[in-house]
């Protein structure tokens, strides 16, 4: 098996899909002849052609409002937006467009795209370079919304999503974009959407993290285990769909559970989780859910080491929660 | 240093060349630059160079014309009656919405903003269906998930209708991008007003449009009125066609009551569109002769005086006195059309007025997904209890 | 004391403050000559002219964007989305650039503007005349959420978000724009930002709402004392700055909190509330915090009354709530 | 039916009228209605005429504009050095940015894009100050908030720069409607490059100051790339300027390497907003002499051939042989200059790495509201227990 960085993985699912199915589609800023600022569609187009690996004018409402009609007749387009934080001029297609086409059309039309974006911070970007937008998805019924965290994930997730028949938006840990590699196997493999994986087995309480975050969560929880504490870590993968099933079984054998996220506290993913939590597992716990996120801040620039809730914070949480 | 041949140039990104205005068009600085089309005079006549349709295409166009005209004003008289919730209609720019629809080819895609029903009908939509989707009941082909007015029908190639102004602008693009990268020949053709030019999706829309050279045409009713605002408040460009020179593609005006001089612009960007020649902006001059729908009131915005001028020019008067000329309809002709239209509606409304008035509870959560997802089977079974516990949950009215 | 219904509320509080305030100017589709399609800007283009009540073209975006200039320079602007379901085109520039703009200038300017918009369900609005997107608000930093649920709440409420110093998103309960009428107090009163109001003592369980679902809420609460279940109802009113210390004082004290909104369930605002309430009130619970929400589908057209979470439906989570 | 006054009334909308380009520009279809405007001719000289500028303002402007390019290549070259995080300059685009900041008056605000840092240090930014904004350290006017080269300057009205691309131009036109609804005479200026006429605030921005003649100078620095996009993948229109037209504003074209043509260009249109004549849209032809940024190749997707025919077009070199021609600048007291702008920046450099190397831990929190909520509060304390608890919360390097 190939070793490959989550941007390898990317391409290389992206061309085996592509070689499949003729009806993939690429489009975005500077995706064709320059293979995307992070390179992740590097060589597409070439192989593929400007038909089907499109440099789009600089418009984000534009590629997904695109996307859409080539979704509707008969494409499947895998629209790139260059970072998370320019997801917003597209919002209006996305929450009123993609999300309601299959149900506002009573199940004559579907709309399946898969919106690629590296989101995320850790790579000195600032306000606009950094930003963790997921809960805006999860809150849109009508879309899916997937975070790999290794290279394995990445491909095998992203191949279902673009053989998923409901619109995807697939967001990349840019932070470990580079930096988590692996071994992932050639060719064809899909890991279903909706299955989130026990990455760590423990007894003591549950730590619920997805894409960048997750990495630091398994590092906590390494260093936890050196003091004893004994971490189940849950890798989401997929937090629409949430497969709840194996944060409850989970919670119900720990009794505790600590939720790990970048985006801003306030209304972030963390707090589904949480309520979720408390709502299934309300006899079992021991401890509220504990969450360890970004602050309710725009995403800083210099202090980003102190903002984002790497290993040491999710650490101190996993003893509160235990001490509890 | 100008040379000689700038207009020369610039007429490549205007819509001079063929028709040229059957007269003087209403005094502005670029009617020179974007020529309004006509084809119908004044006096009922044409230029018989000019016509683009045999007779009887043109009788049949006349007799949809009349439906959409009777059908806005029943459908309008319903909602008053509070039997169905809301209505939009297309009084008066019934020669714009059907020319257009007319002139394309049965497999070219349709992206309707929400006056075009009668695009829809005109593609095959059984009118009960439509009446149904305004009745949001077990018979609507939406499953009651929309308001009125927001009919889909894809057997008719006809997209789904959404309220936010201007979306459907790119999807239009994206669909005819897709067939030509599959391969296939189809031109889409998109709707939308004047007001929505303004906004975010025209823009990139007809841009990406341009720059590949995508086949669709972009018709512009421009009405005149984005509910209360005025033309004039909504763009300071004299005209929307010139709107395309900032695309580099061609703009074109033509007389969007003139239902001769519509298809004969549309078939001509069809044409052009099809030969690879890129997409057009055509924009339909028209006028928005009632409310922008049930819900609104002119009155509290503009005198009757504007609207008065455009009685005149009545897109069914005038192709009647087309028809009339040329011995193709008379009184009595004319009489029984209307009355034959009339029928064909009420027993629409009857048929549809019998279905249930609600689909069933799981309908909605029907299409959130392919396959509905934990959350909504749970909520169905919550709903489902709730409504056995309390028949108010269904009917706020409901007593006991 | 005249009576009032909302929309006479907003009227008169913009109309006080344009007067005492010549730097607020209103603007958005339809707002000046016709004065608003909902009527809420009726008279104040007559009253203060085309300068300050501005009909502007039809791009939300727009709206948002040459409101933000006017913020930095001087003036108060209080835009108009005319549907919450319409914000979206606007997003981008609420996200990126109002929020942060004085975060991100380092304090040198900041961004106070009110963008006012009617928003929610039960007017047979559908997909699109009906969405209530707070928590997309809640969940960007630099933002202010106000929802007012009765007249004289929202004329005190609009005087204080036209004088903050902040950006304040100010959502309008449409479906009691009219429905909802009360004694409104002549000339100028402020009702600070932040502060819940306990709009009935009980001890058994603590009920959370806020705008129109605050009326369903006070409905079930009288429902429920008939079979002697004692709830203490708390209108949020603003939902940032978030009165968390109203909110864990009453549940502290009933042990029990069941939160409604229409927003679909997923990642809503009632998912924050049951993060906190746990958070905060974990050795008082006696029951899970309950939500009772609008599912998680699009906004229906025909079934909308069985989407909306009304009173019989808040009552049984009451009752569930008290059982358990 | 055209009439011949057709060009002429076109004209309104165009750049035409005052200066006829010194030469014929490059083959285009529009040319000739949107010329390209030019003072410097390629020998050096210039038609006294047409000189906007005193000589003792024009050698300040050079002086400028070798401190531009001083300072570019020398923060690029920290960043490579890894002193500064990310780096973005105004590599070949001098003229267009100091020219048109010079025109402006000293009220008027300034809306920057990314590359116009220049103008922020024309407009009173201690140059220490903006190394400090890319170091981010304790001294970074933004309190370490953003990343580098998006610096804010209230005192010289300089507003604040964020990524988003275009999202500034709606802003440069509700500042100058609101100075205008305050009574006050303010023109406001806004940057974008070309790849920005693509976004949705090109369009809103444009659209709304030409409906309520916002007097706002719009300049485009069309640098021929969006990162690795090049014009032609950006657009149809065979022109920047052209765009106006959609608005109904007026659309000019200047030569954006040439500094004193683009000083006149921009008076005119300052003079024409200020005197209620409403916005122009500016469009500054020049090039993209570097990459992107510090984080972009350009070898991957342009070949040198591109760049290399505009070497000579070198905007400083091209104010330097006008600035020779009239005896101002000669060997020595150029190189004179160059030393003494070096010195500047290394000062600068010196005094800002000075500094220490983190705002406080507080200002993380700073700015969000205007008062700190709870949330905010709360957070503070929980990131000082944290640092305090473990070092490495602050330094991921941190050993022990
Ligand atoms: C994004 C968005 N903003 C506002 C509205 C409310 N609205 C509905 S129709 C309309 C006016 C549209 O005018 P125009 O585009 O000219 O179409 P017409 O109704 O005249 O056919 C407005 C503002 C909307 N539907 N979507
Ligand atoms: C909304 C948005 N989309 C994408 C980007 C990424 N991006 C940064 S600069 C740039 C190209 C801008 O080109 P242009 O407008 O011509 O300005 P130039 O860099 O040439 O000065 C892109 C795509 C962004 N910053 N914002
Ligand atoms: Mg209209
Ligand atoms: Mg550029």
């Amino acid at each position: 098996m190939p070793t490959y960085n989550i941007i390898q993985a990317v391409n290389d699912a992206l061309r085996l899909e592509m070689r499949r199915d003729p009806t993939v589609v690429v489009l975005g800023e500077d995706v064709g002849r320059f293979g995307g600022v992070f390179r992740a569609t590097t060589g597409l187009h070439e192989e593929f052609g400007p038909d089907r690996v499109i440099d789009t004018p600089l418009a984000e409402s534009g590629i997904i409002g695109t996307a859409v009609g080539m979704a509707l007749n008969g494409l499947r387009p895998v629209p790139e937006i260059q970072f998370a934080d320019f997801i917003f001029p597209a919002m209006d297609q996305i929450v009123n467009e993609v999300a309601k086409y299959r149900y506002r059309s009573g199940g004559q039309w579907s709309c399946p795209l898969v919106i690629r974006t590296p989101y995320g911070g850790g790579i000195r970007g600032g306000h606009y370079h950094s930003q963790s937008p997921e809960a805006h998805f999860v809150h849109t019924p009508g879309l899916k919304v997937v975070v790999p965290s290794t290279p394995e994930d990445a491909k095998g997730l992203l191949l279902s999503a673009i053989r998923d028949p409901d619109p995807v938006l697939f967001f990349e840990p840019k932070r470990v974009y580079r930096a988590a590699r692996g071994e992932v196997p050639e060719g064809d493999y899909a890991i279903p959407l909706g299955q989130a994986k026990v990455t760590r087995a423990g007894h003591q309480v549950t730590l619920v993290a997805w894409g960048a975050m997750w990495h630091e969560a398994d590092q906590a929880a390494r260093e936890a285990e050196a003091e004893g504490i004994d971490a189940e870590v849950i890798d989401l993968r997929s937090l629409q769909p949430l497969d709840v099933d194996a944060v409850v079984h989970s919670v119900t054998k720990t009794g505790r559970a600590v939720v790990v996220h970048e985006a801003p506290r306030t209304c972030g993913f963390g707090a589904e989780i949480a309520a979720l939590v408390q709502e299934r597992c309300f006899l079992h716990l021991e401890a509220p859910v504990l969450r360890v996120t970004g602050y309710d801040t725009p995403f800083p620039y210099t202090l980003e080491n102190e903002y984002l809730p790497r290993a040491p914070r999710i650490l101190k949480a996993l003893r509160e929660s235990i001490a509890w | 240093m100008r040379r000689p041949s700038d207009v020369a140039d610039l007429r490549s990104l205007r819509g001079a060349g063929e028709a040229e205005p059957a007269e003087a068009p209403e005094g502005s600085a670029v009617d020179g630059a974007w020529p309004l089309q006509r084809v119908l005079r004044d006096d009922g006549g044409a230029d018989p160079a000019a016509v683009p349709l045999p007779d009887g295409e043109t009788l049949a166009l006349y007799r949809w014309m009349l439906l959409s005209r009777q059908l806005d004003e029943r459908m309008v008289a319903l909602q008053r009656q509070g039997r169905i919730g809301f209505y939009i209609g297309a009084f008066g720019e019934e020669a714009t919405v059907l020319g257009t629809a007319a002139a394309m080819a049965p497999g070219d895609w349709i992206f309707p903003c929400y006056r075009e029903h009668a695009a829809a009908l005109l593609r095959g939509m059984p009118l009960t269906t439509f009446v149904c989707d305004l009745l949001g009941n077990a018979g609507d082909r939406m499953l009651g998930h929309q308001m009125p007015c927001h009919e889909a029908w894809r057997p008719g190639l006809y997209a789904s209708i959404s309220s936010p102004i201007a979306t459907q602008i790119p999807h239009a693009v994206g669909a005819a991008w897709a067939a030509r990268i599959r391969g296939e020949e189809m031109v889409s053709l998109v709707y939308f007003g004047e007001g929505a030019t303004s906004a975010n999706d025209f823009h990139t829309g007809l841009n990406f449009a341009g720059v590949h050279r995508v086949p669709t045409v972009f018709v512009c009713r421009n009405n005149g009125w984005a509910i209360s605002v005025p033309r004039e408040r909504q763009t300071a460009a004299e005209t929307i066609a010139q709107k395309a020179v900032a695309y580099g593609i061609r703009g074109e005006r033509v007389d969007g009551n003139d239902l001769l001089a519509v298809v004969a612009a549309t078939r001509r960007a069809r044409a052009r569109a099809a030969a690879g020649e890129g997409p057009t902006l055509l924009e339909c001059v028209t006028f928005r002769m009632e409310g922008h729908s049930t819900s609104d009131d002119p009155k509290a915005y503009r005198p009757p005086e504007v609207v008065e001028p455009w009685r005149k020019k009545d897109p069914i008067l005038r192709l009647r006195s087309y028809l009339e000329g040329r011995g193709l309809v008379g009184e009595a002709a004319d009489a029984a059309l209307q009355a034959d239209v009339k029928e064909e509606i009420q027993k629409a409304v009857r048929e549809a007025e019998a279905f249930e008035a609600k689909p069933p509870l799981e309908t909605m959560f029907q299409g959130v997904y392919a396959e509905p997802l934990w959350q909504q089977r749970e909520q169905l079974e919550d709903v489902r209890a709730a409504v056995a516990a309390d028949p108010r949950v269904a009917n706020p009215r409901h007593q006991g």
